[in-house]
């Protein structure tokens, strides 16, 4: 079981903490990702805001490009703006012939072609359905016993395509933080939005949604995201939030497979802890509690 | 009359399934009636209110002429008719041959409980380890495994659910008639096996009903089931009803407390990309669960409906939906919730809408109520493909506008073919009955046996009672035979006390016949459990001792009650039974047909292909009426060629006399005999003697003054829109700018009721200019968009096709102002929240539509018109298209607004309604008929007032009272009003009565 | 307000006396039924005039009612002929006779109506026992003492001890749609106000030589406080009779004295039956019957079914009840049969929204049917 | 045929219900609420969809797609809104559109996004030398963890997009 890896721009910069311990945890599981070469950046939201047609072709190139290196394995995508733009060209070039024709003009350009293209993959698709929680619980040797985390989605990996989820009721990383032996508290912001697109443009629209967010997480040790926007923009400004709100909201915001790879024996520096913008002392101070158990 | 005709197989025993049965049972066929179900009544079983009465009226189904063919009790409980077998759990699995001559196939379910020897005793469930939900109640409540499928049903009989029988045994023990043969060790073994039946039919009428929208089928936002307190409105049913899990009274289900708010969300499953129909009754079902839970906590509950359109589009609907919101309070909000989620601060369930001003708001309920919609049933894919009756899209049975050139001697009946009220689906069942009629009446050979004539009994009206008592005993029951017999023996009336094991053997049964047989009792009393079912058995009694059937009667020893008590009450009522010495005259074989329009013809052409004469008469000089100037439906049916057909048949048919120019006089007479004058266009008159009458007067475009109508030739109504363009003197490629204005006029406190085919007129106005010029800006501006049923994908289209629909209220009505270069619209758009302004080139008026006036041809024949001069039915659930008499029928447009495919359905119906009454044999007069004693009588006429049936007059001549025994009921009113004891009800005598309370205390 | 027009003569009755031969005069009547009394017996009895000159033993306002008039009317109207005849009513007569006509038992269709201002009644037995039924001068004298008295009052009952409950308790004693209505309230002593209550009695009223002057302004304050104290009387005495009645045991003690002479039944203006049910073979037992109940109870009442008679009469003639009185008069055992079916009637016919004799139009309950009526008692 | 045109007809089914309204978080902020803005689009009154600051504030969580009863694709709606706006260059959605533009001119050059370069680029573009106070909270946390480093736009290199961007453009001139 392998995959062809995109990793997207943000992985590339801001989110790097994000690439390496995705790279990390697929590591220690013993499977091979294949990062796609020359891959281009997809859009994000901004493509589509300036042309349709643009956000489209940025995408097919990467999906050409990954068949070109192994049209069966499934292309894997931690980034949910990736993701979406990636999956929304895969759907849309099967239902609009137009657009397909298009696109081939496009790539063509590049001598570059899509017949059959791999399936595009969120990272949480593949962790949940692929590698599943019970290999997680089987490897795991570091559980994070007694530790609350709250599951946050966001929106691009769930909606407007329902792959692998509940598009508003998700529940797909309770199994898999429960099998690092994290607890799992029950809230109601999982899949609601950050607002993270506007928060360059339109903060203050943008900081009434994170605001809303980290209220109802208080109570828990940490948020787990699966997207470098959301993780950015839940913990980048908690303390201007923090003092909008008139209450201290500050609470850690970690990578899913930053903890999955604590979980799984990983030290801190490989699952780039030091990146993250918003550790909590109370999160630190469990983290080291936590003790490496031999698997019976 | 009173022909023997074929045999008719019915599928599916819900409410549709009753009335086509009963319709083809009254009018002699031999009816076949199955249910896949356990048990009969379909979704009806479960619901016991219904609006616009808000209680139930099912019982209204029962035949009104020869009554006595027929178990004159509550419907919901079970249907006992000598002309129809009822197979339960059984289901078509084949049909083979053609129309009049079919062979079909039927297959009944292995029974672990033998229906034969169950007696309903609940002795097995209450030995039954194990509990389950109970289906009955939606799973809201729990019940045995092996239970009783329909708590009130006659039969009770048992069923075991053996998905969860751990087949311990117990209950296969302790049955004390040895009815349970739970399968063996190999689990396949069953001790009554799964039947085959092949049985020839002439005709098959398809009542499998229809399912509904299962909300976890989809996405489920609302939490049905996640959540305890979202219930789907069957649940609500449920819960409201006396046999429900909370026995009647009004709780949640999470906690069992009261609720204090209820919401109810409109269009789950409906009106969706999934199902791009509305399903027609939801908004009404909602009004009334509304209703009902205002009324039953005395106001105390909020109750909010979440809708889209309000679709109040029958003629009383609209007037039920204002008593809902001004009597009773309830509230109705336009907005579309997506999804209920649960409060865990309060518990409650919290909504979000927005409103109209375009405001978010979050509102807390305890309580919602989903309004599911309709889904085909389970069995009608099946169906098609046995019987080769086509599907529509959405997977309903067609339902073509004219199934008369039609081969097929199948035809689908009530919602099958597309949810339907009661009232609609009761129509077009006896719709589907009249066609079936029709196919077994042509294929009827002439060898079928004659019906045995009655009568022919000894005489025993003066004899001195004479009663005989059979004692049905049961082997394990306790020995009563001393007490019975004690009991005899202390009356002088009674002159033998018979036990008898087991008359519900046959062994049993052979054996009483025999005993009575060499006895000459004037009188029988049969006291056994469950009586009600031994309709057809009083007549084997009757044949086999020359007697009577009103001199033999059956006492219920089942009902628990004290068994002196039941004895002596029975023993008091079989000495005053009696038949009334009077004879109805016999049905004269005709039905007057006033109006010759689609529906006239119609009906007069249903009547006719069944073997009796028909007569229309046209106040105009040539048949047709409405189609004349209509062109096509929405679907695109061809009106044209429907009248050219349909008035060919009219007049080749030698059943149908046509008198035109020619209006009716005057009448006499009643149900079964009506002698009618006629005025024809020479001025003559021309006498006619007729069994019934069916009006079909129809109705017309309602004129108007609105909007600057008659003052600018671009103010035009759908009528001359359809006439412009079928002359083709209207080519929209000419227009830009079309609005359409509904609801002129109508909907109002001057015209309160709804017209329900303007809609539909204006989607196909809109959508046929659009086709001719898609440039063209259509404008709709209406107040509710009736596209119900299947016409919501017209809805859908014509938005789509870029035709804009503007809501506007009662209270802010758009203007139209006329100027030199057009017209200009000005209305408000709620949404926006301000007023736009529409030059346009054309403004089309729906205007509705007014009946012709028929109040005095009405009172012609005793028949009456409602509150909008439409004839008024007698009930218009249950008898919707009959006047209380029975012998006056209405279809089309007369009836109330309707399109060219429910007013041909509505014209067979009245004409299966005639048919009904006319092919009874009428020889005797049913048992319980109401009489009079003139020596007592003082003249004072309250009877007649009292009367609903019109089947008192006053003689004047003679200084006499007279009942028509055809038309009574045998309701009893009139003798509860009589204070003189003249009227009198006919086995409900006062000595009679007086006895049989005596005999209770 | 309609025009009424004035009428003094030396008294009451002398005026009365003179618009009741008025109406002789312009209209077509043949004949007249008013209470007379009669010029040998003395007795006041409603008699049939048909000589305007008979008039002069006319005294309608005698505190007294030997029975129930709208009787009288229904067998001069209950089959058809072509006299016209007027008659004169108490409103409790009226509203008797349009019960009557509802039931087809009387009709108005040659009929003219005449009622007036009820000063009430006494007991018949009473009224005889004060003397009044002496010489006609005599009897005259004590109408005019009455009428003085009574009016004089205001109505006040609480003067007049010896009125009977049941036009103590009487809530309508004002003619309402008569066709000539009599108001007495209010005028000058001995003078009286008529005006029409229909359009016939418009058509009659026209043109009569009499002064036309609106009624005094005050009548209609009066009629509020004699309503309202009436009003106040009969609360009082349907609490009492609750209190007395409410079991079947103490409708049974009520009722106790009673020996099925049917004199109530008969004396009931509105009881109509051809033949009465009780007189038929439905109560007519066979003695083993009787024996038979006699074992089963130990003992046995008889006769039988008294309480079942008041009962079923009740449950018969409640709706058409008017209160007058006449079945209590009846009894030979001082039974207060009037308040107990008047009760009872007032009751039942609030209950359906109906007052018995009130208005020709309202139709008479269990002929109609409303669809959401009796919900408290249907529980639909 | 005409952007807006074409918008319309994809709206047409649309029911006004409200379901995306009550679905958007941003919807608080909103002048003219989704449900008024689609109104606005089937009505043609272009100048008050442009007037109103609706569409640009969408964050793109497609809960009105998802949840939209007609199955309209409402998020791409108001994607199409902003490219409107920013081929047009509307004054008032300038620190939208050209933020959009600048990130993608970043693309074009390198294929790839330099975060530092594009902020770089949207500030020049926006010509407001005070803007990049804003957005100096998160830039200085980011330096700090050295994830990020403000740059001044480089030269086009490896990964450059110039032909596929020129072949968008050179289709989308024909339609």
């Amino acid at each position: 079981m392998n995959y062809t890896y995109y990793p997207g721009c943000s992985l590339s910069g801001s989110a790097m903490e994000y690439d390496v311990s995705t790279r990390a945890v697929f590591e220690r599981l013993g499977i091979t990702l294949t990062e796609i070469d020359d891959w281009n950046c997809c859009g994000a939201t901004a493509a589509e805001a300036v042309s349709s047609l643009l956000g489209s072709a940025l995408g097919a190139r990467n999906l050409a490009l990954a068949e070109s290196m192994d049209p069966s394995s499934d292309i894997l995508v931690p980034c949910s703006a990736c993701y979406l733009n990636l999956k929304k060209v895969e759907m849309e070039r099967r239902e609009d012939p137009e657009l397909a024709k298009n696109l081939d003009t496009i790539l063509g350009e590049e001598d570059l072609a899509i017949n059959n293209p791999p399936r595009v993959r969120h990272l949480l698709d593949v962790l949940v359905n692929d590698i599943t929680a019970d290999t997680l619980l089987q490897k795991t040797t570091r559980p994070l016993t007694g530790l609350r985390v709250v599951p946050y989605y966001g929106c691009q990996c769930l909606r407007p395509y329902a792959v692998f989820d509940d598009p508003e009721a998700p529940t797909s990383m309770d199994g898999l933080l429960r099998a690092c032996g994290a607890e799992v508290v029950e809230w109601e912001m999982g899949a609601r939005c950050c607002g993270a697109s506007n928060m360059s443009t339109k903060p203050e629209t943008a900081k009434k949604l994170v605001q809303k967010i980290l209220m109802d997480a208080r109570g828990a040790d940490a948020i787990a995201t699966v997207c470098p926007m959301c993780q950015l923009n839940l913990e980048g400004f908690q303390k201007a939030i923090s003092r909008d709100a008139g209450t201290d909201l500050s609470i850690s915001v970690l990578y899913l497979p930053q903890l999955i790879g604590l979980a799984l024996g990983l030290d801190q520096g490989e699952v780039k802890l030091d990146k993250n913008l918003a550790l909590m002392p109370g999160f630190m101070e469990k983290l080291l509690g936590f003790d490496i158990v031999i698997p019976h | 009359m009173g022909e023997k005709q074929g045999r008719a197989l019915v599928v599916g025993a819900g409410i549709s399934g009753i009335r086509s049965a009963l319709d083809l049972a009254e009018t002699g066929c031999d009816v076949t009636l199955i249910d896949a179900a356990p048990h009969m009544g379909g979704v009806l079983s479960k619901l016991e209110y219904q609006f616009p009465s808000d209680g139930c009226g099912m019982c209204r189904l029962l035949p009104m002429a020869d009554r006595d063919t027929c178990l004159q009790a509550c419907l919901r409980k079970g249907l006992v008719h000598g002309g129809i077998d009822l197979m339960l759990s059984t289901t078509l699995k084949g049909l083979e041959g053609e129309a009049g001559k079919y062979r079909a196939i039927l297959e009944t379910e292995p029974s672990i409980i033998d229906p034969k020897l169950c007696t309903g005793c609940n002795r097995c469930s209450e030995v039954c380890p194990v509990t389950i939900p109970d289906p009955f109640n939606q799973g809201l409540s729990t019940t045995k495994a092996v239970h009783l499928p329909v708590p009130h049903a006659i039969p009770n009989i048992y069923t075991i659910d053996m998905d969860h029988c751990t087949l311990c045994g117990e209950c296969e023990t302790v049955c004390p008639f040895g009815a349970i043969y739970l399968p063996g060790e190999d689990r396949l073994e069953l001790k009554i096996p799964r039947t085959l039946v092949e049985m020839d039919v002439g005709a098959v009428v398809l009542a499998c009903g229809i399912d509904y929208y299962d909300p976890l089928s989809g996405v489920n936002t609302f939490g049905y089931k996640a959540l305890k307190d979202v219930v789907s409105n069957i649940e609500l049913e449920r819960i409201l009803s006396g046999t429900g899990p909370f026995n009647g009274s009004l709780k949640r289900p999470s906690d069992g407390q009261v609720p204090s708010r209820m919401a109810w969300i409109q269009c789950v499953g409906s009106r969706d990309l999934e199902f791009p129909a509305c399903s027609s009754v939801c908004c009404m079902i909602a009004l009334k669960e509304a209703v009902l839970v205002r009324k039953r906590s005395r106001q105390t509950i909020e109750t909010v409906i979440y809708y889209m359109d309000m679709r109040c589009f029958s003629k009383e609907f609209e007037a039920y939906r204002r008593r809902a919101e001004n009597e009773y309070g309830v509230i109705l909000k336009r907005a579309r919730p997506h999804s209920v989620r649960y409060d865990r601060n309060t518990g409650g369930l919290s909504l979000y809408i927005t409103d109209d001003s375009g405001i978010r708001v979050d509102e807390m309920f305890d309580m919602v109520v989903l309004s599911l919609g309709q889904r085909p049933g389970k069995s009608v894919k099946e169906l098609a493909e046995i019987t080769g009756i086509g599907l529509n899209p959405l997977g309903f049975f067609e339902d073509p506008l004219s199934g008369e050139g039609d081969k097929t001697g199948v035809f689908a009946a009530g919602s099958a073919s597309g949810l339907k009220d009661i009232g609609e689906s009761v129509i077009h069942s006896s719709s589907a009955s009249a066609m079936a009629l029709k196919v077994i009446h042509g294929a009827r050979s002439p060898h079928d046996e004659e019906r045995e004539p009655l009568n022919g009994f000894r005489d025993v009206s003066t004899q001195v009672p004479d009663i005989g008592v059979i004692l049905c005993q049961c082997a394990n029951g306790p020995d009563i035979e001393p007490q019975v017999k004690s009991m005899g023996a202390s009356d002088v009336h009674v002159s033998g006390v018979m036990a008898m094991d087991r008359i519900c053997t046959r062994e049993g049964w052979d054996g009483m016949l025999e005993t009575l047989a060499e006895k000459t009792f004037n009188r029988i009393l049969v006291l056994a459990c469950t009586p009600q079912l031994f309709l057809d058995k009083k007549a084997a009694i009757s044949k086999a001792v020359n007697l009577d059937p009103a001199y033999i009667d059956f006492a219920d020893l089942g009902k628990g009650e004290p068994l002196a008590a039941t004895v002596k009450m029975g023993l008091a009522r079989i000495r005053y039974a009696d038949r009334l010495n009077s004879r109805a005259s016999a049905m004269v074989p005709t039905v007057l047909v006033v109006g010759g329009g689609l529906g006239g013809m119609t009906a007069a052409l249903s009547v006719a292909d069944t073997g009796f004469e028909a007569i229309i008469v046209e106040k105009e000089s040539r048949l047709g009426g409405n189609l004349v100037w209509l062109e096509k439906d929405i679907t695109g049916n061809d009106f044209g060629r429907l009248l050219d057909n349909t008035c060919r048949r009219v007049e080749k048919h030698p059943g149908i006399r046509v008198f035109t120019n020619a209006v009716v006089e005057d009448s006499r007479g009643g149900p079964g005999n009506y002698t009618t004058s006629l005025k024809t266009c020479d001025n003559d008159s021309k006498i006619i003697d007729h069994g019934a009458v069916i009006l079909a007067t129809g109705g017309r475009e309602a004129e108007t003054s609105a909007y600057g109508y008659g003052t600018s030739d671009a103010v035009m109504t759908h009528r001359e829109v359809e006439q412009a363009l079928k002359a083709g003197t209207m080519d929209p490629v000419n227009l830009n700018v079309v609005v359409m204005i509904q609801c002129v006029d109508s909907r109002n406190d001057s015209r309160e009721y709804c017209s329900r085919i303007c809609c539909k007129s204006s989607l196909k106005h809109a959508l046929e200019m659009k086709r001719l010029n898609p440039e063209l800006d259509v404008y709709v501006l209406y107040r509710e968009m009736m596209s119900y049923g299947f016409s919501e994908t017209y809805f859908k289209e014509a938005r789509e096709k870029g035709v804009i629909f503007i809501r506007y209220s009662q209270e802010l009505q758009p203007e139209v102002l006329s100027g030199t270069d057009g017209v200009m619209v000005k209305v408000h758009e709620p949404i926006l929240d301000r007023t736009l302004e529409i030059r346009s080139d054309l403004v089309v008026l729906a205007t509705g539509i007014l009946p012709s006036v028929i109040k005095p041809l009405a009172a012609l024949f005793d028949a009456r018109v409602d509150d909008y001069s439409f004839f008024k039915a007698a009930d218009s659930k249950w008898r919707p298209v009959d006047a209380v008499n029975g012998g006056v029928f209405a279809c089309g447009l007369a009836l109330g607004p309707r399109d060219a495919k429910e007013s041909v359905a509505s014209a067979r119906a009245a004409a299966m309604g005639a048919l009904r009454l006319i092919s009874s044999k009428s020889a005797g007069v049913s048992l319980v008929t109401a009489g009079i004693k003139p020596s007592l009588c003082t003249l004072c006429e309250r009877c007649i007032d009292s009367c609903v049936y019109g089947a008192r007059t006053l003689d004047s001549d003679a200084g006499k009272i007279r009942i028509d025994p055809v038309a009574c009921q045998g309701c009893g009113s009139c003798a509860a009003v009589c204070t003189n004891s003249a009227s009198f009800l006919n086995n409900y005598l006062d000595q009679q009565m007086f006895e049989i309370i005596d005999a209770a205390i | 307000m309609e025009e009424t027009y004035e009428i003094r003569g030396t008294n009451w009755l002398d005026s009365v006396q003179k618009l009741l031969a008025s109406v002789f005069e312009t209209s077509s009547v043949t004949s007249m039924l008013v209470p007379v009394r009669h010029s040998t017996t003395h007795v006041l009895m409603p008699t049939l005039v048909s000589d305007p000159g008979e008039l002069e033993g006319a005294d309608p306002f005698a505190p007294c009612f030997p029975l129930n008039s709208a009787k009288l009317v229904s067998k001069l109207t209950k089959k058809h002929s072509n006299e016209i005849i007027a008659a004169v009513l108490r409103p409790c007569e009226l509203r008797a006779l349009v019960e009557l006509v509802k039931i087809k038992q009387a009709t108005m269709d040659n009929l003219i109506t005449i009622s007036f201002d009820c000063a009430g009644a006494y007991p018949n037995r009473e009224y005889n026992r004060t003397g009044a039924e002496g010489k006609a001068a005599e009897g005259k004298a004590k109408t005019l003492g009455f009428m003085e008295q009574r009016l004089g009052s205001k109505l006040d009952d609480d003067t007049d001890k010896q009125l009977s409950t049941s036009c103590r308790i009487c809530t309508g004693p004002f003619p309402e749609n008569a066709d000539l209505c009599i108001t007495l309230l209010d005028h000058d002593p001995g003078a009286l106000g008529v005006f029409a209550g229909t359009d016939r009695g418009r058509e009659l009223i026209m043109g009569k030589a009499f002064e036309v002057k609106s009624l005094p302004g005050t009548r209609a304050d009066t009629v509020k406080e004699v309503l309202q104290r009436k009003k106040e009387a009969a609360k009082k005495v349907f609490e009492d009779l609750a209190g007395k009645t409410a079991t079947m045991a103490g409708l049974g003690n009520y009722l106790a004295s009673c020996v099925n002479c049917y004199n109530c039944r008969v004396a009931c203006p509105v009881c109509f039956c051809r033949e009465c049910v009780f007189n038929t073979d439905v109560f007519d037992y066979e003695p083993f019957q009787y024996a038979a109940w006699a074992k089963n109870k130990g003992t046995l009442r008889m006769p039988m079914d008294t309480v079942f008679f008041h009962l079923t009469r009740m449950i018969h003639m409640g709706l058409s009840c008017v209160g007058c009185g006449q079945c209590s008069n009846a009894c030979p055992n001082d039974i207060r049969v009037a308040e107990l079916f008047t009760a009872v009637g007032k009751g039942v016919q609030q209950g359906f929204g109906y007052e018995a004799g009130k208005s020709m139009d309202d139709p008479f309950p269990l002929s109609v049917f409303f669809e959401d009526e009796f919900q408290d008692v249907t529980g639909i | 045929m005409d952007e807006l045109l074409q918008l319309k007809t994809m709206l047409n089914p649309c029911i006004q219900c409200g379901t995306c309204t009550a679905s958007c978080p941003n919807e608080v902020d909103m002048d003219l609420v989704p449900r008024k803005l689609w109104r606005m689009v089937l009505m043609d009154r272009h100048e008050a969809i442009f007037d109103s600051r609706t569409f640009i504030l969408c964050s793109s969580c497609y809960l009105c797609t998802l949840r939209c009863p007609r199955g309209l694709p409402l998020t791409a709606a108001m994607a199409r809104l902003k490219a409107i706006a920013a081929k047009r260059d509307l004054a008032k959605y300038r620190k939208s559109t050209r933020f959009y533009k600048s990130f993608m001119e970043s693309v074009r050059r390198h294929g790839r996004v330099r975060e530092g370069e594009f902020m770089g680029l949207y500030f020049l573009a926006m010509k407001n030398p005070l803007l990049p106070l804003s957005f100096a909270s998160l830039g200085i946390q980011l330096m700090k963890k050295n994830k990020v480093a403000f740059e001044l736009p480089a030269k086009p290199g490896i990964g450059n997009l110039d032909r596929l961007f020129k072949k968008v453009a050179e289709i989308e001139e024909a339609l």
